[in-house]
């Protein structure tokens, strides 16, 4: 493996500015974990001064677990050809974000997208509720507890005629005459 | 000059001339556009959600229908992600399947975009033609993989099948008559005063914007910024083969139908050096039992060049057999909204699908 | 540019030589394009050699596949009779029940035209609806493509020339990671299970190995199999047999596995911690067990569980039966089995040793002291071998060998040795007699294939330096003048197949061999020993042709008495088939006595 | 005028020739199985040799093609525009997922069986169906109009309460003008 020099600079030079933790990840890859107030303050100073001028892509993560979203800015740099992930964790409760459409204008979709699956609020943030659904007034769609399944079940139409259809170990058991015990039943067959 | 009332427009989303239906809202004054705004969703198929609910391997279904023109890049973009995080090697054979995979879906997509951009000029002779041709190249698809359109072919560890000698033969065939019938193609379309018309000086992408927007592939080319993930960021074999990366100079339709016509003849010239440097040896590393395989915990993010420009995968794993997130950043999701709404206005309506033609605009990947 | 561009007008007219081409549009229908060999069209599935195993069901990622019962296909073992239906409203094409497919059974053919006005036509079962689609195939995986894992992770062993030194443990086990790698192959489909005497929950636990979590997997063997040190190592794993990978490839190691889970305990107070077992309260009720082979230890185990005062009356110092003496201990090592005994002590299991019944105590006061009689005696006597001469000295049947040196006793064989027998104990008994530096030689009426014994079993001694004659029929013992064994006189077989059964072995006549040898250990096998037994108790509990007749909870005539093991008519002769016994007795006792 | 049974046989038999030899197909690629239209409408397949061809407004066209899933907003839209259809109208269903659900049976924004908001004359298989099968299904369709059992549009009169119904559980903000004619 190639000696990491360019990222490992790069990471200095951003956890000296701004004291956070990052890791070189591998070659054309580093990362930086930052507090929600300081990403926006991170991402330009990586524009203007870092040449990371172009933003590859923005996204969140449901961290159900932790209770926190996890949103992760990817910046490139094609002079050093280099992605830099500037990611922050936010509460799950009431999540609120900084806007960053004017450091990028094209970060207006991506946070409209995010504000709608995920229901991140956005202050400040322009363009209409709605991003790819209409009228939806459940859940925002990609939290990690609306599930999806049970909902399309629910609401749309299902074919009859499948009833009949036995899941093997069932019927293995049946004919057995046993039973699987209740505490070994998550290790069945996923169906 | 008289003062028009402004009047609202919608454009769409029944069929507005590219791949998939979207809706442009426009306010225009006269037959020119003042503002556009972009709504998507008519294709909103929850894709990111449906895998959280697959598991690592029968989710690689899914991805091809991302964007129906260029289903190639989508699969080995989540190939690519899932074998970082998995630590998995590909063999060598596997990555030059995968290189001429994506070329050969190169190719057709831009037929395709022959007949569309050429279509919206209303060159329909050109349309007849390339898709017309453009099902040699879906035959090619279908003898190594089994389907026309989707092929479900690259996933993560190498591809399905491996590629027979005749097979080869036919690929190498099938180019030389490509790069034949392109030059009746370019006589249509760019030797035409129609279309050189329409094309120079419209739509125009700024430039010093054009980063800042998002522009990535041929749109940005088209602007004389060389950038291509191929170049950039080399996957698979790429860095092995010879090729150019075209550009041109002036941001406009026409400086982007040059790159894409250039980028045409480098695709060929690919699929050959590929042909020829192909070693043997193994197509797959087989991933484990699918229904009980575990990515390790991890974020990974991949990228590879698609017709329309970069294609993103972020792939995340909670140690389980399931993705815990995917997400997917096409080309057109800048292009299709960011860059559209701000290209649009001066323009006139019926330039617009031409537009959206050239910018490679895709519904279904930006919606997803 | 300016105002007309000639160029650019006329250009375009280039078009116009195309006129003359030949068009490449497709006639309809007269012409049409036959779909590549590769191509993904409507399903079919040869339903002979689908076993119905649901892989294809699980792996749907569009849950399209349905799993049902055709009446037309007969209950068989290693065959669910369930067969994949179709619902094409859901298929994407993208083959992957195809490769996942463990007996290539389900392929995607070349028709792909599928139009109806009857949205409910969509559901269909591939090999009866297009019946005539078999010349058609054209997706199909074989091995290589397959992405069903066909190859076992190969078990690690001792050296052949290294195992004949000693008696350790010849199996070394699976490290973590190759029996990660192993469990990950099993598709859970739970063909296993019922061939499995005792029922196992055998997808279960491997599913639980394959995700790390070794203590439940011993949680889950050890709800209905006490025994399970025992099976991971010398079990006859019928469920092997009709793994859905064997079909083409290697089964899954399940025994192995099983080993590989009871290793995560090697104490008994881990075994007791993982395991956790829930005694219930004492009920009051009382029952005896006659013999500590695996049937009466788990009849004990369970009924210990379930608050019964549980005592076992073994004639021998130690517990275990035939596991304990018939195993050799390079197979079964004995810390296992006192391990196994000492689990079974810790949670309420009494044992009286040297305690034979019919001598040191009646079988009366058994039945009259307790609630319900558990008998799993097995089976001792060896069956004669029935040539000439068999009396000799030097003659000695493999069981009473294998007591002897597993009894810590001594035997001299001499330098050569015939083994006659093609079963598990003719092989144990080649290999005891291997390590004690002999060189042996198997004879066996029938040919390889049909050794009842495990190939691995067969493999092990082949690699530990016994020879195998097959097709070879003693037809008499010949002595040395002290009137003791001197060789073994043999014919050769052909095999003659008969109707309705297995190929008969029929000598052929001139072909006597004489193999000289020391000693002849004959392995042709047991039978039961019913003396202890009073005759007024033999008038109820049936023994028809020397094993107790009994009911599905393994009830004998008698009520009260109970029976399992080797000695019991009634499924296999193997360790899981006496585990079977007593789990099912102690159903019986419990219906008997708590009529639950 | 012509009121004898015989002679309207006459009448319905050109008729039902004469339309189904001149399908319009509304263009309106709904899914993703509007790619394999461009391959069925140009030179290889030429769709238009059975007098298939694109129509730009439902106005003007007889056949909606549904390629492919609906997105409940998609689906409101594909009601307006087969509303909009003047009679006689024909729709064919396209691929798996318009018959149930397809890959996206379990997403929260596509529909599953498209017969329940729309009556469906023909569906065709396929994910996606080439064009061999796209064919195949007008040609389906053409047989039913001779035959005179393609009524789509008077089913979906007759039975307009039930569509409603079912059409209103999905969309949940219902704004649009009334089915008339």
């Amino acid at each position: 493996m190639t000696e990491l020099i360019k990222e490992q600079h790069l990471l200095d030079s951003l956890t000296s500015a701004f004291k956070i933790k990052g890791r070189v990840i591998r070659d054309r890859r580093v990362e930086v974990f930052a507090d929600k107030k300081m990403v926006s303050g991170i991402l330009l100073f990586a524009k203007k001064q870092l040449g990371f001028i172009h933003l590859a892509h923005m996204t969140c993560i449901d961290w159900i677990d932790e209770n926190k979203f996890e949103l992760i800015y990817t910046i490139w740099s094609p002079i050093e050809k280099i992605h830099l992930f500037v990611k922050t964790k936010i509460e799950r409760e009431n999540p609120e974000m900084e806007n960053i459409d004017s450091i990028w204008d094209q970060a207006n979709t991506y946070e409209r997208e995010i504000r709608e699956m995920f229901g991140i609020q956005f202050p400040g943030l322009i363009g209409e509720q709605d991003f790819a659904l209409e009228d939806w007034d459940e859940m925002p769609p990609m939290r990690k507890d609306f599930d999806t399944k049970k909902y399309a079940l629910e609401t749309y139409y299902q074919r009859p005629g499948r009833e009949d259809a036995k899941d093997v170990r069932e019927t293995i058991s049946e004919r057995s005459g046993t039973k699987v015990p209740d505490f070994a039943k998550k290790y069945s067959r996923e169906k | 000059m008289i003062r028009e009332k402004e009047t609202t427009l919608y454009l769409g989303p029944q069929h507005p001339g590219i791949t998939g239906n979207m809706m442009v809202k426009l306010k225009v004054q006269g037959d020119t556009v003042v503002k556009a705004t972009t709504h998507v969703g008519y294709l909103h198929r929850a894709f990111e959600k449906l895998i959280e609910q697959r598991n690592w391997l029968n989710a690689f279904t899914l991805l091809c229908r991302f964007c129906v023109p260029e289903p190639d890049p989508m699969e080995l973009t989540y190939a690519r992600a899932v074998e970082e995080l998995d630590n998995r090697e590909v063999p060598e054979r596997a990555q030059y399947i995968r290189v001429i995979v994506m070329e050969l879906a190169r190719l057709q997509s831009f037929m395709l975009w022959y007949a569309g951009q050429a279509g919206s000029a209303g060159l329909y002779t050109l349309g007849q033609w390339s898709v017309g041709d453009r099902n040699y190249i879906l035959d090619l698809f279908e003898e190594l993989t089994g389907g026309r359109i989707y092929h479900m072919y690259i996933w993560p560890g190498g591809v399905r099948r491996d590629v027979t000698d005749t097979w080869k033969d036919k690929v190498l065939k099938t180019m030389d008559y490509l790069e034949k019938r392109q030059d009746d193609y370019n006589q249509l379309m760019f030797d035409n005063t129609i279309f050189q018309k329409r094309a120079k000086g419209v739509g125009i992408v700024p430039k010093d914007k054009a980063i800042e927007w998002g522009v990535v592939g041929p749109p940005l080319r088209g602007v004389g910024i060389k950038s291509d993930v191929r170049i950039d960021e080399p996957y698979e074999v790429y860095d092995k083969l010879d090729f150019e990366v075209p550009t041109a100079e002036g941001g406009d339709i026409w400086a982007r139908a040059l790159v894409r016509k250039e980028e045409f003849r480098q695709s060929i010239s690919i699929i050959r050096q590929a042909i020829e440097k192909m070693p043997k040896g193994d197509y797959y590393n087989k991933v484990p039992n699918p229904m009980k395989w575990v990515v390790p915990e991890g974020q990974a993010w991949a990228k590879t060049e698609s017709v329309r420009g970069e294609i993103g995968f972020y792939v995340v794993s909670n140690g389980t057999n399931k993705p815990y997130r995917v997400h997917a950043k096409g080309a057109a999701y800048t292009h299709g909204v960011t860059v559209l709404e701000k290209i649009l206005p001066g323009q006139n309506i019926a330039d617009i699908s031409f537009i959206m033609n050239s910018l490679g605009v895709c519904p279904p990947e930006i919606e997803r | 540019m300016s105002f007309i561009d000639l160029k650019g007008i006329l250009q375009p007219l280039g078009a116009l030589k195309q006129l003359g081409k030949k068009p490449h549009t497709i006639q309809f229908p007269a012409e049409s394009i036959e779909a590549s060999d590769n191509y993904r069209g409507l399903h079919f599935n040869d339903l002979d050699d689908c076993i119905g195993c649901g892989n294809c069901s699980t792996i749907c990622p569009n849950e399209a596949i349905d799993m049902i019962d055709l009446l037309n296909i007969k209950e068989k073992k290693g065959d669910s009779s369930l067969r994949p239906r179709i619902d094409n409203g859901r298929c994407c094409w993208c083959a992957l029940c195809v490769d996942v497919c463990p007996t290539g059974s389900l392929s995607l053919t070349k028709d792909y035209i599928f139009v109806t006005e009857d949205p409910n036509d969509f559901l269909w079962t591939p090999g009866i609806d297009n019946k005539d689609a078999a010349d058609k195939i054209s997706y199909t995986s074989d091995v290589s493509t397959s992405i069903s894992m066909y190859d076992r992770v190969p078990m690690r062993e001792l050296e052949g020339k290294e195992r004949v030194k000693s008696f350790a443990e010849v199996v070394l086990g699976y490290s973590e990671e190759e029996a990660r790698a192993e469990a990950q192959r099993c598709i859970s489909c739970g063909l296993c299970v019922e061939v499995c005497p005792e029922n196992m929950h055998i997808p279960e636990y491997i599913n639980a190995i394959a995700q790390a979590k070794d203590k439940d997997a011993l949680r889950i063997i050890y709800d209905n199999n006490p025994l399970p040190e025992m099976c991971g190592k010398v079990c006859t794993r019928l469920c092997e047999d009709v793994c859905a990978m064997q079909v083409r490839g290697d089964a899954v190691a399940i025994r192995w596995l099983k080993r590989y889970a009871t290793e995560t305990a090697p104490t008994v107070e881990l075994i007791k911690e993982i395991v956790d077992p829930q005694i219930e309260e004492p009920n009051g009720f009382s029952v005896g067990i006659v013999g500590a082979g695996p049937a009466g230890l788990t009849a004990a185990y369970y009924l210990a569980l379930k608050g019964y005062d549980v005592t076992i009356y073994e004639a021998q110092a130690h517990a275990g039966g035939m596991i304990m003496y018939g195993i050799p201990k390079y197979r079964f090592p004995l810390e296992s089995i006192d391990k196994q005994i000492q689990y079974m002590e810790s949670i309420g299991v009494k044992i009286k040793y040297n305690t034979k019944v019919g001598k040191d105590i009646s079988f009366k006061e058994i039945y009259n002291n307790n609630d319900a009689v558990f008998v799993g005696i097995g089976l001792q006597i060896p069956w004669n071998i029935g040539i000439k001469n068999e009396d000799s000295p030097g003659v000695i049947p493999a069981i009473d060998y294998l007591t002897i040196i597993n009894s810590d006793g001594k035997f001299d064989v001499g330098k050569k040795v015939a083994v006659i027998g093609g079963g598990n104990v003719a092989i144990d008994g080649a290999r005891v007699a291997a390590r004690y530096g002999a060189d042996v030689t198997i004879l066996y009426r029938r040919r390889v294939e049909d050794m009842p014994a495990d190939w691995e079993e067969i493999e092990g001694a082949e690699h530990e330096g016994v020879k195998i004659v097959p097709q070879a029929i003693p037809t008499k013992i010949i002595r040395n003048k002290e009137g003791k064994v001197k060789g073994v006189e043999y014919v050769m077989a052909k095999m003659v197949a008969q109707d309705g059964g297995r190929p008969r072995p029929v000598a052929i006549e001139g072909s006597e061999t004489i193999y000289e040898c020391d000693t002849v250990i004959g392995a042709i096998g047991q039978q039961a020993d019913f003396d202890w037994l009073p005759e007024n108790y033999k008038e109820k509990v049936i023994i028809e042709r020397g094993k107790i007749q009994v009911n599905n909870l393994r009830q004998t005539g008698d009520n009260k008495i109970f029976a399992g093991g080797d000695a019991v008519k009634f499924g296999n002769s193997d360790a899981i088939s006496a585990i079977a016994d007593g789990f099912n007795a102690v159903k019986g006792i419990d219906k008997l006595l708590l009529n639950k | 005028m012509i009121n004898d049974k015989d002679s309207q046989k006459i009448v319905d038999y050109i008729q039902n020739f004469a339309r189904k030899q001149s399908l319009f197909v509304m263009a309106y690629g709904t899914g993703c199985g509007a790619i394999e239209i461009p391959a069925t409408m140009t030179s290889r397949y030429d769709a238009e040799r059975f007098g298939i061809r694109g129509a730009a407004t439902p106005r003007q066209a007889d056949v909606l093609l549904i390629t492919g899933y609906l997105a409940t907003k998609t689906l409101k839209r594909v009601i307006r525009v087969y509303e909009q259809m003047q009679e006689p109208k024909y729709v064919i269903g396209f691929g798996s997922c318009t018959i149930n659900g397809g890959m996206y049976f379990d997403s929260y924004n596509t529909i599953n069986a498209l017969e329940q908001y729309i009556p469906v004359d023909v569906y065709i298989n396929g994910c996606m169906p080439r064009p061999e099968s796209v064919i195949s299904g007008f040609v389906k369709l053409q047989e039913l109009i001779q035959q005179g059992k393609a009524d789509n549009g008077k089913k979906y009169r007759e039975n307009l309460e039930w569509y409603r119904t079912n059409q209103k559980k999905i969309i949940k903000n219902w704004k649009m003008p009334d089915y008339n004619w």
